[in-house]
């Protein structure tokens, strides 16, 4: 009959109407700014810097190896290397970024950053409400802006950041192992421990493939490339 | 009492005339009747735009405005300041008078429709007595000033909106007319005032509204259907089909002239509901006898509001037709049923009393309705479509 | 000047224009809009000697205005599907240019 | 003769000079628009209420709307590349001042015999009606029949033909 499909039609939005009153089903909007949608954990949008501890500067991971700066297909990332050095997670003396930015308005959330580091100090976060009033400054966050706490990382994705935390445990505990072995056996390797400890030429290459043998998808002739400056 | 309270514009405009002399009286009375068309129907239409926003929100799982004053009814405030506030921008390339007079005269052209309508018993700015006809003319004129619109912004968005406008209102015109020239058969009138005074009778209490008869039933609908093409609304919008048109024949305005095109959609939507409700849903007279105490101009708007909220309610459920579906539509559906309609009425006129007439009339449509719709449906006109591809 | 004599001044104005507009206009559509004003003037003499003519209530000169309003619509058309067909076979809607017999 | 009637005219006039005068095809349709709308506002002026309204429907509504789908359909709103005016252009305002001349001569020289001030005719549409069906149904019927075979005809000549691919 003609006509007949308007007429469930309209009964079908008068359902919708009449229904948004009592049933929840029919009317599934949250209100906004006051109520938020929890994220699914494996969202993304952008990357932030992890630290540890309480200190940002002191404790971040990044060790301004601009691994991340090469492979970033939009090219957003811009990294300065420090002129001195701090000790990392380990307390091994490592370089790190005197500056480093992200243009949130070039990214465009492919996470490539996240795969490559090898020291787990970049990933993706879930912030959504980025938007402000300066087109060009605005959106270029800085290294203070980009730093968040390992707490946070937690907060985010809690799996994942278990699973780097365990990584990271290990990577330490096999660190000090190693210290312990070698202070447990001083006479032969007196001399390159303290090379180690001193030259970044040599400190390098032994946290790389620390890292690359528990990180199997980050190649590991990467860390000997960052020494030679490009 | 009641009567006064019926009564209570007319006899204020009446006192406030009495106090000025002769001339300037009159003139005050006239420009007061004026000034009361042009505050509450801009009043409707804010209220209007929240409604339907509302309600659309509601249809559609959501909420719609809720942020502005309690529940969102300061939304239309807000978004009168906007567009008030926001620059008028004029093409370089445009027409810029033809740009500039185009809003200017689809308002002017739909607030005259107001003048003939019979808002409540004698609440009428002039009985003409051919008020049909002349709103009839001046509904026409309004394809002109659309037309304008579309061409002088020189865009090729604008002017496809315009002309797919001026093709379906030209369209649609014919059913609206032949629809409402059924009513002025019977009532022997183009009178708005005398076709509300032929309604205004009551058999047990119940209504002679044009509408509980065969052929007014038939003639309603079709005038529906002719009146919301005639008017741009969903599902007839093609002409401001926001999907592959921008925003139609006003893609190019902004500000305040934006604002003069919208308003002139909704004041389009109120006159053809009123000439609706005036032609076939007894005007001004109450639903039952009992109810007469009510003010008639109470009825008048309650039931223009209604029929908005049908309107609003099918744009809420129906998809957007395609160009050669509301041409098609409308050549070879509506207007051969509004000329049989023409036929019944006429039969109704002349059968006189009785049973007959009401099976005679009632069967003669329904038999057509059914025949051309089972054909249509068969040639998968109109019906449920197949996809070559997607199957 | 009487009202009548005004208003038949004012058609015999419109008149001439619209006289003048059919034959000094290059293209076919405003020489049909000249006619369309030629035939309103006269309507509007139509009615104005119905107004003032000695009796109104016949209804002579208004029924003339509204048959020759109808005529006029269709005439116009009609005329604007011929301009619109030649312009089809022409590619060109400029009456100086269409001297020939043949299409 | 009201102040009126004198906008109304200088309303008509200017917008059928504009009409015939402008370069732009599209601001010609519209301007003889206002002159139909000028007219139609000189019928009501009459007492002609129907015929003024019909005007409008009509002219605005239906004539006015064609010219301008003619229009564009022809192209007509780019600018014409041999002027707008015919080559015998002088020789057509000279005949239409020469008609002009000898209307308003006529009209002026007659204006006394006219009849003065009339009073309103009081004629309802219904008179209207019933004339058309007792007194001019025969002229009624042929201009249905004119109109039908008008539209028909329209219809065939603007159609395409079959094959035309254009």
């Amino acid at each position: 009959m003609l006509g007949e499909g308007i007429l469930k039609g309209l009964a079908e939005t008068a359902k919708n109407f009449a229904g948004s009153f009592v049933d929840k089903e029919r009317l599934t909007t949250v209100e906004y700014p006051e109520q938020k949608l929890e994220l699914p954990e494996a969202s993304r949008n952008f990357p932030f810097l992890v630290y540890d501890g309480p200190e940002w500067q002191a404790g971040l991971r990044c060790v301004a190896c601009q691994i991340c700066e090469k492979e970033c297909p939009p090219k957003c990332i811009y990294i300065e290397k420090s002129k001195d050095k701090k000790p990392d997670f380990v307390g091994k003396l490592q370089i790190y970024p005197a500056k480093f930015d992200i243009d949130i308005s070039v990214c465009m959330s492919c996470q490539i950053c996240v795969e490559v580091c090898p020291f787990d100090a970049i990933k993706m976060d879930k912030e959504y409400e980025l938007s402000t009033d300066d087109r060009f400054g605005g959106l270029l966050l800085d290294r203070q802006q980009l730093a968040k706490s390992n707490e946070y990382y937690h907060k985010i994705h809690p799996t994942e950041a278990s699973e780097v935390d365990g990584r990271l445990a290990e990577e330490k505990a096999k660190a000090e192992a190693k210290a312990k072995a070698a202070a447990a056996a001083p006479p032969k390797p007196a001399a390159p421990a303290p090379a180690a400890a001193a030259t970044p030429a040599s400190a390098a290459p032994k946290a790389a493939p620390a890292a690359g043998s528990t990180k199997t998808e980050v190649p590991p002739p990467a860390p000997p490339k960052e020494g030679e400056a490009r | 009492m009641i009567n006064t309270l019926d009564q209570i514009f007319v006899l204020l405009k009446h006192w406030i005339v009495g106090l000025l002399p002769g001339s300037l009286g009159a003139f005050v009375g006239i420009l007061l009747s004026v000034a009361a068309i042009v505050a509450v129907f801009p009043g409707l239409f804010a209220l209007t735009t929240v409604l339907e926003r509302k309600g659309l929100g509601r249809m559609q799982n959501r909420i719609g405005p809720n942020r502005t004053g309690p529940y969102g009814i300061l939304q239309p405030v807000a978004d009168g300041i906007k567009s008030l506030t926001k620059e008028d921008i004029v093409p370089v390339s445009a027409d810029a008078a033809v740009h500039f007079l185009a809003p200017l005269v689809l308002v002017v052209v739909v607030f005259m429709g107001f003048s003939v309508l019979p808002m409540g018993r004698n609440m009428q700015l002039v009985d003409m007595d051919a008020g049909l006809l002349f709103f009839f003319a001046i509904g026409a004129s309004t394809e002109l000033s659309i037309f304008m619109a579309g061409w002088s912004s020189r865009n090729k968005y604008s002017l496809l909106g315009a002309m797919r406008a001026v093709a379906q209102m030209i369209s649609y015109e014919v059913p609206l007319l032949m629809s409402s020239v059924a009513v002025v058969m019977i009532t022997g009138s183009l009178s708005l005032v005398k076709i509300v005074e032929a309604q205004n009778q009551y058999t047990w209490g119940l209504p002679h509204w044009y509408i509980f008869t065969p052929w007014g039933c038939a003639a309603f609908v079709m005038f529906a259907i002719a009146a919301t093409a005639e008017t741009n609304r969903s599902p007839f919008d093609l002409p401001e089909g926001e999907s592959e048109l921008v925003a139609g024949y006003f893609t190019e305005y902004s500000g305040f002239k934006f604002a003069l095109f919208f308003l002139g959609e909704y004041l389009g939507m109120f006159s053809m509901s009123g000439l609706g409700t005036t032609l076939f849903l007894g005007g001004w007279s109450a639903p039952l006898a009992v109810l007469n105490s009510v003010p008639s101009w109470i009825w008048f708007f309650s039931k223009v509001m209604l029929s908005i909220c049908v309107l609003i309610w099918l744009r809420g459920t129906l998809p957007r037709l395609r160009q050669d579906q509301l041409m098609n539509f409308a050549w070879k559906f509506v207007l051969p049923m509004t000329l049989l309609n023409l036929f019944v009425a006429a039969l109704w006129r002349f059968m006189g009393d009785g049973l007959l007439r009401w099976i005679v009339c009632s069967a003669i449509l329904l038999g057509a309705y059914v025949v051309v719709g089972r054909t249509e449906m068969r040639r998968k006109q109109y019906g449920p479509r197949s996809y070559r591809y997607a199957e | 000047m009487t009202p009548l004599a005004g208003y038949l001044l004012v058609a015999a104005l419109v008149f001439a224009i619209g006289l003048a507009g059919a034959l000094t206009r290059r293209n076919a559509i405003l020489v049909l809009i000249g006619i369309e004003l030629m035939l309103n003037a006269a309507n509007l003499n139509l009615i104005a000697f119905w107004r003032y003519g000695a009796h109104p209530e016949a209804l002579t000169g208004m029924m003339f205005a509204v048959f020759s309003i109808a005529v006029a619509a269709a005439e116009a058309a009609v005329g604007l599907g011929l301009v619109i067909s030649i312009y089809r076979h022409l590619r060109t809607a400029d009456l100086d240019k269409m001297n020939r017999m043949k299409g | 003769m009201t102040i009126v009637f004198w906008i109304l005219a200088a309303l008509t006039v200017a917008g059928g000079l504009a009409a015939v005068t402008l370069r732009n095809t599209v601001h010609c349709a519209l301007a003889v628009t206002a002159a139909f709308a000028g007219l139609a506002l000189l019928f009501l002026q009459l007492d002609a209420q129907f015929a003024g309204f019909a005007q409008i429907l009509v002219y605005i509504g239906a004539v006015a709307i064609l010219v301008v789908f003619a229009i564009l359909l022809t192209r007509g709103s780019e600018t014409a590349e041999h002027g707008v005016f015919s080559r015998t252009w002088l020789a057509g305002l000279v005949i239409a001042a020469a008609v002009f001349a000898v209307l308003g001569w006529a009209v002026l020289r007659s204006a006394d015999t006219l009849s003065p001030e009339a009073a309103a005719p009081a004629v309802a549409v219904k008179d209207i009606g019933n004339a058309l069906v007792t007194r001019y149904v025969l002229p009624l019927e042929i201009v249905a029949l004119l109109l039908t075979a008008a539209m028909v005809g329209a219809v065939i000549v603007a159609m395409h033909e079959k094959g035309d691919t254009k």
